[in-house]
């Protein structure tokens, strides 16, 4: 089965995405760059495009940056 | 579509709260929302998530049995939340509710879950009864309906 | 904790795909897969739950209250996933299991969405009667062991 799958995404079919830390920075500069140029909150999709990522992956790559911040930290201390 | 609905129920263990909230982010994805109403949805969620699994089933034995629900309702760009337990309850929701008040200082609470889930949301209420547990509902309009008329 | 369990539950719609693969990839993220793992995981659950959409609840009215299932359950480094249907069912499961067999090759569908579960993950069980819906299970073995017995 490696060797279908290995098929699968080198045509593309597949796409394994970068790490979730560098979508995270990628999410953030692109929504300040954003917010700067329109002048407004960018929609998930306007990030999306300007970072180069599909919505689903600016939502995981949120998590990146919201776990060390709010929540977790009172959760686990 | 101006009506989608869903429903997760969960294992109330902290580790699942990462997943609760992610999940009613992806909910929402369709409507295009900012990152900052994704921002705002996702700490409400995991405050009464959270709350939910430490303050619900504080104590409470069968550990395996004890479940979180969260049922999410999309009518065109309003988004409700209701998130349930059925641990312990709450005695006075009204004192609960007050900022800075919590009955965990000792973990490191800061009694503010409740004050962001009202900061946050447009509406929150919450239902609950000693030993009958507790439900939160809180709801959204998301500043997306230039979209959907769009799509429509 | 060895043993941790979710459900979901969604209006049939396409829009809820990426929220479902999503949903689930949340769910084993303690678990810290590879982001192999995670890869192959979305894409199993993605043809499962596009088939109960478009092949399930094709052509069945009463939209709203079509409804998609899923059950995940981890028991330690292994993770179960159910989907399921109320739709119109299957009438020769082997037949629909083949690569490349499709009912649908107008609409560009490969036939090859039970070659990728088979292939993405360990097991795959397909249930089904015609008028009765359908189940897929699923299962597939993370290479997280030492990363548990760390943690217990
Ligand atoms: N789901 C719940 N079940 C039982 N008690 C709850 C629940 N949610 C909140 N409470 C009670 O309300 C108090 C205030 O909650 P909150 O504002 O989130 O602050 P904190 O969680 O930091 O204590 C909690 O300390 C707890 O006593
Ligand atoms: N949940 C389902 N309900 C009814 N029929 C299904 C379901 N899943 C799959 N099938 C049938 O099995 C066939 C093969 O499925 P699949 O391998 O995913 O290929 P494709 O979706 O591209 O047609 C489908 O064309 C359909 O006839
Ligand atoms: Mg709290
Ligand atoms: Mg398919």
């Amino acid at each position: 089965t490696g060797e279908i799958k290995r098929f699968i995404r080198d045509d593309g079919l597949v796409k394994v995405s970068r790490t979730l830390k560098e979508n995270g920075s990628r999410v953030k500069y692109a929504r300040e760059r954003l917010l700067k140029s329109l002048g407004r909150e960018p929609t998930l999709e306007e990030v999306a495009l300007e970072a180069a990522l599909t919505t689903e992956e600016v939502i995981l790559a949120m998590e990146a940056g919201a776990r060390v911040e709010s929540i977790y930290q009172s959760v686990y201390q | 579509m101006t009506k989608n609905e869903m429903q997760i129920q969960f294992t109330a263990v902290s580790e699942n709260e990462a997943f609760a909230r992610i999940a009613v982010a992806a909910f929402v994805t369709p409507l295009n929302p900012t990152l900052e109403e994704i921002a705002d949805i996702k700490t409400a969620v995991s405050e009464a998530v959270t709350n939910a699994i430490i303050h619900g089933y504080d104590g409470m034995t069968g550990k395996e049995q004890n479940q979180v629900y969260i049922h999410c309702l999309l009518n065109r760009d309003v988004l409700q939340v209701e998130v349930i337990d059925e641990g312990k309850g709450i005695e006075d929701v009204e004192k609960a509710m007050e900022p800075m008040y919590t009955t965990k200082p000792d973990m490191d609470r800061s009694g503010m879950g409740f004050a962001f889930m009202e900061a946050f949301m447009d509406e929150l209420e919450v239902i609950s009864e000693p030993g009958q547990g507790t439900t939160v509902l809180m709801s959204k309009k998301l500043g997306t309906l230039p979209f959907i008329d769009r799509e429509e």
